[in-house]
């Protein structure tokens, strides 16, 4: 099947093609998380929305670990645990990003450590610039091969990233090419999203938009369902549009631990107990910490009701007073 | 009167004072970020901030300093929020006029090694990555670094180019197609120093009150230049620390 | 039963019925987008009618048709508004499923004039431009010409090709980096023509109710391929009269 | 002096030299009509903000006229009635646009007919397709000497619009590069900014953000000025930073007769009455009409006094109801 076929670097046309494949109905997408995560096949390249602790799509990314699928390529802007959870369980064979860890107070991701240091042929990582990932999805949404830019450039990242330099026809300016991505599937968590899946999101919009547009499948969970009407009342505010949308999951709370802009901050003290587990356990505690989050649950409401309430509302509180203006 | 003040304050009030009639700012979270407040507090009312998650002109909230570039934190009472790539285009086409980034190496033309310590394919330290500081220092008119002073960062060359400074001196940077930029200033714990204009070479430039220039010399992996006379820095004053205490209530990072 | 209707309603019904199992469509004001609304009315429940302006899902309001792809009455109840480069660049990544064009000549390969009649220094009739036509006619997966049937603008070879059709026909719309689209469908008030499969070279494929084969080919500045049998178009039903009509309550285009 | 040199196509290098005159202070942008006027000089190129007839800053538009600044360059994605004024009045010696009129019920432009078929050298047009101009604009905001594309490859536009054709070096396909542009003005009207020029919008974004972002100057007039509160509240809505931000100024009705998303709509019947004029009286009504409406007030608030109150009511009244979602 040719689905199942890695493109080669920066084939617009024939992702252009595979979008051919893909119903752009604008019919109802409401389904199941478990349904949703089907959609991931072994072997897909899965570009994550948010950005670091930011409107991570964890709850998806639980569940696809929970079904299975493997020999993965992940691509995230600044990667978080999840990068950790997807080696960690042998599922990710490949890592796409520009920055992997936690946040600067958690120190150097330990399991990438002993992967690179020791020679682990495993995993395979690409490193790149953020701006150099971000052109890669913008070319991949305009339906180009590549996006000039200066960044990158005279940097080792060049003789290690899928970048080449071209001489500028009008300027005689030296400029770095960064080929297009075209991921296989798109993860994005959202504030809300109508059936038809057009997705909304407050604060920053990071790259989800690019990302969801590069891609031949996109997967969303929403915080919330809402009608059309409150869709249609603001559409400059609609990030992705609902024909791109394949599959489409209400998951409140879908993106903890990690933050959504108003609703919950980020708990900085779940990311200590993670880290400091590995500090003393070595990287099997990533292994635990799964056993315990992920497989340990039937699916992401037991999930959550693993966390302290109080703790919960604490976090709630704080979201809703960073993002109140007097 | 001088009043005690710890490294990472001396860092920030130092960085806070070079941004001489600056008006757009590229911060990443920590000390930059501080420093960046600061300045808006004293001598430039008409700064904007700018943080890579995608806030423009962001507020922050004494005693809920982010920690990450793209929390809720750093985009209180923003201005704008734009995705990433934008805020980065911003920055490619000259908007931003200080950028500053930290490494864990840094060679005698300003460039900086976030990657790896040891060869590329095994590494004896693998570091995060570039994360944004590649295209910070790729693309804003000019570039603080601000780190450590010690010998195992300040090496002759750094094992990787992941944020360039001046290549391999002179017009180097120039020819290798980054039409703009450089480093301006190296902001350590010890010293301040610039670049010699036709080698882009380091220079120490400053001292900070109590250093010896042997300190310097000894935390140094590589020949500084050295210019005949070296001042000492102005050690940070009441005002300006009580700024930035006032910001960092918690003593996060300072 | 049939009932009386305009060459107009003739134009909208049959453009309608050309969207077989399609979900989006880049549709121009007038004709085209009467016959997209037509056609989410009727058979295709599941379209998103996309504009120039940088609309994504709008409605009309009955009476109230736009003039312009630009204005509030195309935004109306829009279930996203991006920039009008955004929409062009959804289009280029191959989202958009067909485009409608119209224009002043049209040749045997399908290219489109609205530029100039004449030459492009001295022209004998200086045209609008090619707007969003060219961007709808290169990256669309499909194009669908909406125009009158007269000699002039059935011309062997247009004057310019403002949007390009099969170009000089055969592979030479790919050749030229086209990577997809092409047109498939002219339709006019007199008939409805398609493009042969190797050629690319413009076919008679049904006549409208009433219409003869002398009238297309008198009206047709070069030879049309002719297929052995000629079907005639279904005349417009009553529902789908009464749902157009219905739209465009003051008639202004129909 | 530099600043009055034409740019060489796409010269990016120079563009970004000229950002560096420019004060990117977040000081008080706030400045009358004519102040504003008056940063264009004589030879520079303006680009226009809005599309057709929305959103189109008339009000500047107007006063550059009353000034008197000349051999300009007028640029914009879709040109109404304002490309004819200045042609009309012998401002404009440069043309670029996709498309040229005030829409398709009234007509091919008279004016833009005479001059081409009558050979006029004294205006030059640049004749591109409505997504290339878009694009040279993005590549302008984007720093960047040009963009690839797909548009425009094959058609007659490719001999006579500035864009050349590259084979990409990942894929071997065809492209169309089309140059930046880098106005030295732009003109845009908000719905409404802050005082530090910090712009929103509401409805169609068009091309405005780009064209601000590649421009050297920007003059920004807003139906309304608001607290710092009311931009901070939703700066996902913020279209134009206050850094780029020259001059603003606060004018109400700023478009009119042009519309404005949930503000007024343009107002069809003087568009029928301007030109039923000049098909009476040939393109000499040009002049008429800009003595009348624009030379022959001293302002934009006589300007507003010449419309029929009645009118207007009616065009917010359709203004309103189009954006209501009840």
């Amino acid at each position: 099947m040719l689905e199942e076929e890695t493109l080669k670097t920066g084939d617009f046309v024939e992702a252009r093609r595979r979008l051919k494949e893909k119903s752009l109905a604008a019919t109802e997408k409401l389904t199941t998380l478990a349904e949703a995560a089907r959609l991931v096949e072994d072997g897909d390249h899965i570009a994550i929305g948010g950005c670091m602790f930011t409107r991570t799509p964890l709850a998806l990314l639980m569940e696809i670990l929970r079904q299975g699928q493997t020999d993965l390529t992940l691509s995230k802007n600044l990667m978080c645990y999840e990068g950790e959870w997807y080696m960690a369980a042998g599922r990710a064979n490949t890592i796409i990003t520009s920055w992997l860890g936690i946040g600067l107070p958690w120190g150097i991701s330990r399991i990438m450590r002993e992967n690179a240091e020791g020679g682990n042929p495993a995993v395979h990582y690409e490193n790149l610039s953020h701006m150099a990932l971000g052109l890669r999805y913008r070319a991949g949404a305009m339906g180009l091969p590549f996006l000039p830019t200066l960044t990158m450039l005279g940097s080792d990242l060049m003789s290690i990233a899928e970048a080449k330099t071209m001489t500028c026809p009008f300027t005689g300016e030296t400029l770095c090419l960064v080929p297009a991505l075209f991921p296989d599937v798109a993860l994005i968590h959202v504030h809300r999203a109508d059936r038809f899946g057009n997705c909304q999101v407050d604060g920053y919009p990071f790259m989800d938009a690019d990302v969801a547009a590069a891609s031949t499948r996109v997967l969303v969970t929403a915080e919330e369902i809402v009608s059309e009407d409150e869709i249609r009342r603001y559409p400059e505010r609609t990030l992705i549009p609902g024909f791109m949308v394949d599959a489409l999951v209400e998951a409140p709370y879908g993106s903890f631990p990690h933050e959504m802009h108003g609703l919950y901050r980020a708990d900085y003290s779940h990311f200590d107990d993670y880290v400091d587990d590995i500090r003393e356990k070595g990287t099997g505690a990533i292994g635990d910490y799964l056993d315990h989050y992920v497989f340990g649950v039937a699916n992401h409401e037991e999930y959550m009701a693993l966390f302290d309430g109080e703790k919960i509302v604490e976090l709630v509180d704080e979201a809703r007073m960073l993002v109140e203006i007097e | 009167m001088s009043i005690a003040y710890s490294n990472e304050e001396l860092l920030a009030v130092t960085a806070s004072r070079e941004m001489v009639g600056v008006n757009t700012i590229f911060a990443g979270v920590g000390i930059p970020l501080l420093a960046a407040l600061l300045a808006k507090q004293t001598h430039l009312p008409g700064l904007t901030i700018v943080v890579e998650g995608g806030s423009i002109g962001p507020e922050v909230l004494p005693g809920y300093l982010p920690i990450s570039t793209n929390e809720m934190r750093i985009s209180h009472r923003a201005q704008q929020l734009v995705g990433i790539t934008d805020i980065f285009l911003l920055t490619q086409r000259g908007f931003l006029e200080v950028g500053f980034i930290g490494g864990a190496q840094i060679d005698r033309y300003g460039n900086v090694n976030t990657t790896v310590i040891g060869p590329y394919d095994k590494p004896k330290v693998r570091l995060p990555g570039s994360g944004g500081a590649n295209d910070i220092a790729s693309l804003c008119r000019e570039l603080i670094i601000v780190t450590k002073h010690e010998p195992r960062r300040f090496v002759p060359k750094v094992d990787f180019v992941t944020s360039p400074g001046f290549l391999e001196g002179g017009s180097s940077r120039r020819d290798a197609g980054l039409i703009f930029g450089g480093v301006s200033r190296v902001i350590t714990d010890l010293a301040i120093m610039g670049f010699d204009e036709a080698s882009k070479a380091m220079q120490l430039e400053y001292l900070h009150p109590g250093v010896a220039l042997e300190q310097v010399v000894e935390n140094t992996g590589f020949d500084l230049l050295m210019p005949e006379e070296i001042p000492v820095t102005e050690p940070p004053t009441a005002e300006e620390l009580e700024h930035l205490r006032r910001i960092d209530i918690d003593r996060r990072f300072l």
